[in-house]
């Protein structure tokens, strides 16, 4: 061997130290035994993120979303909303409810006061506000592993296993709808899993609005399964009917309008055939699903 | 000297290290991240020291291939000054992201799962230009290094320079698109390959300038060029300016304003001043691409970096000093020595070495090139050397592009071959390079491997077979700690014809069959056998009863109560009704 | 931009290229004409085009730049060829990674101009002589290639 | 996922024989499972579902009475399964069965052994399947291969 003793303990303490520095992440914390956040903790979170709302809303006025442009986009489903302005009241009722339902987590102090909150749905010029889930996303053309991708059905999709954190699609998307776990939720009692469907995001991964693609996911599931025992129903495809995000469920008002801009028996086209689509100015050349619309036309 | 420089380094790259291996522990949220783009020191340090890294090539790889002489003992501390700078450049974007050991998903590879990373993403790109490019330099230094022991080595290097030069230019026009792709209103700019190359090579340049200032000589041609870059620069600065209407006015001074003193000759001339108008344009690139990288910095806080962020600093100058001069320590003997064309010791013009290096040249015979000189076309001999490799490199760049646009995961993602255009050229590279080296070691022998440099180059061998193996098969995912038992009961609301199916399947069908007409084979044999299903059974029963019967049982048939609703029981009378009718069809 | 300013502009291109690398020149002085050219493009191209409206404009000054450079090259009188050709490259780089930085923000990328370039440049690899005709189709190529594609 | 495992049992369940309950006797799978055709889990059944069956006394079987004592002991809901899937993945039972995927084509014919959970699940076996690379004899159409079909 040509190698002597001291080349080869140093390259085995090089070895040594590459594995000290990858394995720094998995030192195992103990694991935080505490109680899980009380529901009271999430409303007043909500109730300091309407506090802090600030920015107004910019918005131009754009045709009614069509069928998606990328290939092997489906013609029959796009599913979207209409957020009523004339309706909303900016109550805020939305945004506890999204954080319910996806099991969004709360944020220490320090991040909260900066305004860093995990909300999938912001308050913006006193309007909620989520991912648009453009048809031509910008996101997921950075995002180098595809854990940002789009359902042929036009929802902007989200692969926490995927993500390795890069947050590129966060400096690409324009209105900044997307938030970066900074945070071991987890492990800091700050998450708690009020919804089985849902799963909890590991700390270093990107999230945002998934426009409840579970309760889209188990409906056509469902849909699927029934229809193969004998469809009664004139459906022979499925149309997301029925389905709602936890918004707009949960909007007193009626302002959040969920559904399928493709189908004609779907509440989002029959409440905004008459009305003025409006989308924000950096998002209406991307072929926004997530519109805000307002009086009559 | 020597001692100085490691402590010096050492005072910076102990505390760095720690800073580094907290902030890998505690994530992205520990140094400042800009709220808008999530980017932070990590990028500007990437940034930085990839623009660095680009000394080395373009000093000497460039200079070679263009024909304008630089000596060995500089060419070498160039190249050497570009492996250290892309170690760092390597281990910003990987500490930076958010789960770290995903890594690997970025690799344009196809796993086992059939996951592709987004070859359209300027992440991959950059990821395999660098990796490209740190394996090339790496080679190209090496041989360079060789060269003296083994003298038929030196026909390789001219082509190897050929290649490097697109490659080098390549690697940052790619990181400049990390951010010309982008939607950051700071970062929109078609011109931010030219911007991104050019703010490169003069730090490439400063950087130079330094490294030869703690040699102790100078090369004149490389402190004019930094000053040509300098306008180059502040011309550049103005499109910006005029562009987005603001400007990194520090940057300007320490990189635009301060390196005009070079034309003082006092300054100039003194070594101090030389190191002084260096470091002054590190800083302030550094500066510009803090700035670049995290546009909102300023807005929010009166100091923008914290400990962590000022930790990976030190890490990284501090790092780079103690490896640098250690390698150069290690090295020195290979280094020295060796004729040098107009590296200068005290202050002799760069005319006359460089005339009397070609006058020798021309006693040797080596003719100059003078007016009508010219070489045939594809007849230089570096052409003839690249030809096959260059032939195999571009084939198999085509076909992993096609096998790449073939993926399935790209079924649904609007694609193009602007997306694959700058993963083109690593390709054919890497390729070619490969193919150049193994050509000249198995088919001309020139050259040959120690025993122990067989040795290293298997191991080497296996653990890239390794890694790529592991990267291949990915990791797994914990399971769900939910656990399934019985079914729970359902919602209380009318169901469907469908839905009353599903549920007469799992539940009734047992005994009463899947047409209603029982299950003969169970039933026969252990129990009293069950009513048939016919309509006027039915209606004499009448639906409420039959209702009762399924929740509260009666006889041999057990009670669903707790198991099924009121308007499931309701749904499933319905269903017998149809099955009835079409039994008696 | 206007037809009329897009063709103004190769025409000072050209003027400017006629200034640089003079016999017995310093790199100083190449060096301060290129970045005086690069901020008088820069000039031109602010008034001349709308850079608020139109992002193609982002990159005109610098593809002003490579024309100039390649015209220069014409005039040089060692390695002619080899810089025609890396000039010729720089343009091509410049139009093909500008193309590709705004092709991700909406905007179709000028193939026909960069294949044009491409193919020249890998042409004029072939070129063993270059005569005063050759020069002179050269820049008639190049000056066409910027007018019309 | 991964590794085999055995199927974790409550403390002082009940053995249960799968070769005895299924082929011999005949009954389908989803009589127990009552999900494996309807729902997104198979689920395990409850005691209710046992005695649907053995509330009559079979007095044949010799080991009746020790069966009858368990049951007599045994909690409302004497098996409880830890799903073999990650929280991130979808998986429908009742999607599958009624694309015509038989419940053995995945999970084989183990529970014959009374070792079912043996089965080697992970995302390969299920994209090869979803692509129409596997089972090409049975004829099953290519299923959704987009990620958010199955991951949430």
């Amino acid at each position: 061997m040509g190698m002597d003793r001291r080349e080869f303990i140093k390259s085995c303490s090089l070895v040594a130290v590459m594995g000290l520095l990858f394995g720094c992440r998995k030192i195992p914390l103990e694991e935080l035994a505490g109680d899980l956040p009380s529901l009271k903790r999430f409303e007043d979170e909500v109730k300091l993120a309407l506090s802090q709302a600030k920015k107004s809303l910019d918005l131009v006025k754009i045709p009614t979303p069509g069928a998606l442009k990328i290939p092997g986009a489906s013609t029959l489903n796009r599913f979207g909303m209409a957020i009523d302005l004339d309706a909303c009241d900016g109550c805020g009722k939305c945004i506890l409810a999204c954080n319910l339902e996806n099991n969004v987590p709360l944020v220490p102090d320090e991040d909260a006061a900066r305004g860093r909150f995990m909300h999938w749905v912001d308050m913006r010029g006193s309007a909620p506000f989520m991912c648009a889930h453009c048809g031509n996303a910008p996101c997921e053309r950075v995002c180098p592993t595809g854990a940002a991708n789009h359902t042929p059905d036009g929802l902007s999709a989200m692969m926490y296993k995927r993500c390795t954190g890069s947050r590129f699609c966060g400096a690409n998307c324009p209105v900044q709808a997307r938030k970066f776990n900074f945070n071991d939720a987890q492990k800091l009692g700050l998450a708690r899993q009020f919804n089985r469907e849902v799963p909890l995001r590991d700390k270093g991964v990107m999230e945002k609005c998934s426009l409840c693609l579970h309760r889209l996911q188990n409906d056509r599931l469902d849909f699927k399964t029934k229809l193969t025992v004998g469809a009664t129903t004139a459906d022979a495809e499925w149309r997301g009917r029925g389905v709602k995000t936890a918004c707009a469920e949960a909007c007193p008002k009626n302002a959040i309008i969920f559904g399928n801009w493709l189908d004609e028996k779907s509440p989002l086209v029959k409440l905004s055939k008459n009305r003025e689509l409006y989308a924000p100015r950096e998002l209406a050349d991307l072929d926004p699903s997530v519109v805000f619309m307002r009086g009559r036309r | 000297m020597f001692k100085y420089l490691m402590l010096a380094g050492l005072a910076l790259f102990l505390p760095g290290l720690y800073a580094l291996g907290y902030s890998i522990f505690e994530g992205p949220s520990a140094w400042m991240v800009d709220s808008r783009t999530f980017w932070g020191t990590p990028i500007s340090l990437f940034v930085f020291w990839i623009g660095l890294a680009h000394a080395g090539t373009l000093l000497s790889a460039i200079f070679l291939a263009l024909d304008i002489k630089l000596d060995r003992r500089t060419a070498l501390i160039a190249e050497l000054s570009t492996l250290v700078c892309l170690v760092f450049a390597g281990i910003f974007p990987l500490m930076h992201l958010g789960v770290v050991e995903n890594f690997y998903m970025v690799m344009p590879l196809l796993d086992a799962r059939g996951n592709f990373a987004n070859v359209g993403s300027p992440l991959v790109w950059d990821f395999c230009c660098i990796a490209v490019y740190a394996l090339l330099s790496l080679v190209f230094f090496m041989t360079h290094l060789k060269t003296r022991e083994i003298p038929a080595l030196d026909k390789y290097r001219k082509p190897m320079a050929w290649l490097l030069f697109p490659l080098v230019l390549w690697v940052h026009t790619v990181v400049s698109l990390d951010f010309a792709t982008a939607f950051v209103p700071e970062w929109c700019g078609a011109f931010f390959p030219v911007y991104f190359i050019a703010g490169a090579i003069f730090s490439g340049l400063a950087l130079m300038n330094l490294l030869l200032c703690s040699e102790g000589y100078r090369v004149r041609l490389l402190e004019r060029l930094q000053l040509i870059f300098s306008w180059f620069m502040c011309a550049i600065w103005v499109w910006d300016l005029m562009l987005k209407g603001s400007l990194c006015t520090s940057a300007f001074i320490f990189a635009g304003v301060l390196p005009q003193f070079r034309m003082i000759a006092v300054i100039r001339e003194n070594k101090w001043g030389r190191i002084a108008l260096s470091l002054s344009v590190l800083i302030g690139l550094f500066l510009e691409r803090l700035y670049i990288v995290s546009p909102e910095f300023g807005s929010y806080a009166a100091s923008p970096l914290n400990w962590i962020d000022w930790g990976l600093i030190a890490f990284s100058v501090g790092g780079f000093v103690l490896l640098f001069f250690g390698i150069r320590r290690y090295l020195s003997w290979k280094m020295e020595g060796a004729g040098s064309y107009f590296g200068e010791v005290d202050g002799t013009d760069l005319a006359d070495a460089e005339q009397q290096e070609l006058e020798k040249e021309g006693a040797r015979g080596i003719e100059k090139p003078k007016k009508g000189f010219y070489i045939q076309p594809w007849a230089s001999e570096e052409y003839h050397v690249l030809r096959l490799p260059l032939l195999v490199g571009f084939a198999i760049a085509l076909v992993y592009s096609i096998w790449v646009l073939s993926q399935s995961v790209f079924a649904n993602v609007e694609f193009s071959f602007a997306n694959i255009v700058p993963l083109l050229y690593p390709v054919i590279a890497l390729v070619t390079t490969v193919t150049l080296y193994l050509r000249a070691y198995f088919v001309e022998h020139a050259f040959t491997l120690h025993r122990h440099e067989k040795w290293m180059a298997a191991i080497l061998l296996v653990l890239v077979a390794a890694c790529a193996g592991t990267f291949f098969a990915g990791g797994s995912s914990q399971n769900s700690t939910n656990t399934i038992d019985s079914q729970s009961i359902g919602v209380d609301a009318p169901i469907s014809q469908s839905h009353a199916r599903l549920l007469w399947n799992a539940r009734c069908a047992t005994c009463h069959g899947v047409k209603g007409n029982f299950n003969e084979k169970f039933v026969r044999e252990f129990y009293p056998v069950p009513q048939k299903l016919d309509v006027q059974r039915l209606d004499s029963l009448g639906a409420d009863s039959l209702v009762k019967v399924i929740l509260n049982g009666r006889a041999n048939m057990n009670a669903y109560a707790g198991r099924l609703t009121p308007e499931e029981a309701h749904g499933l009378v319905n269903y017998m009704y149809s099955l009835a009718k079409e039994g008696e069809k | 931009m206007t037809a009329l300013a897009n063709s103004l502009s190769c025409l000072i291109a050209l003027g400017c290229a006629s200034f640089l690398w003079r016999k017995g020149s310093s790199p100083y002085r190449n060096g301060a004409l290129l970045a005086g050219f690069l901020v008088l493009f820069c000039l031109f191209t602010y008034f001349a085009g709308d850079i608020s409206v139109d992002p193609t404009l982002e990159h005109y000054p610098f593809r002003m730049l490579a024309l100039c450079l390649c015209l220069s090259t014409t005039s040089l009188s060692l390695y002619r060829r080899r810089y025609l050709v890396l000039a010729q490259a720089l343009w091509c780089w410049i139009e093909l990674f500008g193309g590709i930085a705004l092709y991700y923000r909406g905007f179709d990328i000028a193939w026909t101009r960069i294949l044009a370039l491409l193919s020249m440049s890998l042409c004029s690899t072939f070129l063993s002589k270059i005569s005063k005709e050759m020069e002179f189709c050269l820049m008639v190529f190049w000056l066409a290639v910027w007018v019309f594609f | 996922m991964g590794e085999p495992r055995v199927p974790e049992r409550a403390v002082g369940s009940i053995p249960f024989d799968h070769a005895l309950h299924g082929d011999s006797i005949g009954l389908d799978c989803a009589a127990c499972h009552t999900g494996s055709r309807a729902s997104a889990n198979a689920f395990m059944p409850s005691k209710a579902d046992c005695m649907d069956c053995h509330r009559l006394p079979l007095t044949e079987n010799p080991g009746i009475e020790t069966l009858d004592s368990m049951l007599a002991k045994a909690d409302d809901r004497p098996w409880s399964h830890k799903r073999h899937l990650p929280d991130h993945v979808v998986f429908h039972h009742g999607v599958h069965a009624a694309a015509g995927v038989a419940c053995a084509d995945c999970h084989g014919r183990g529970y014959m052994q009374n070792r079912y959970g043996a089965e080697l699940f992970n995302m390969q076996s299920c994209l090869k399947c979803h692509r129409g690379e596997t089972f090409k004899e049975k004829g099953f159409k290519p299923a959704a291969t987009y990620c958010a079909a199955c991951h949430r």
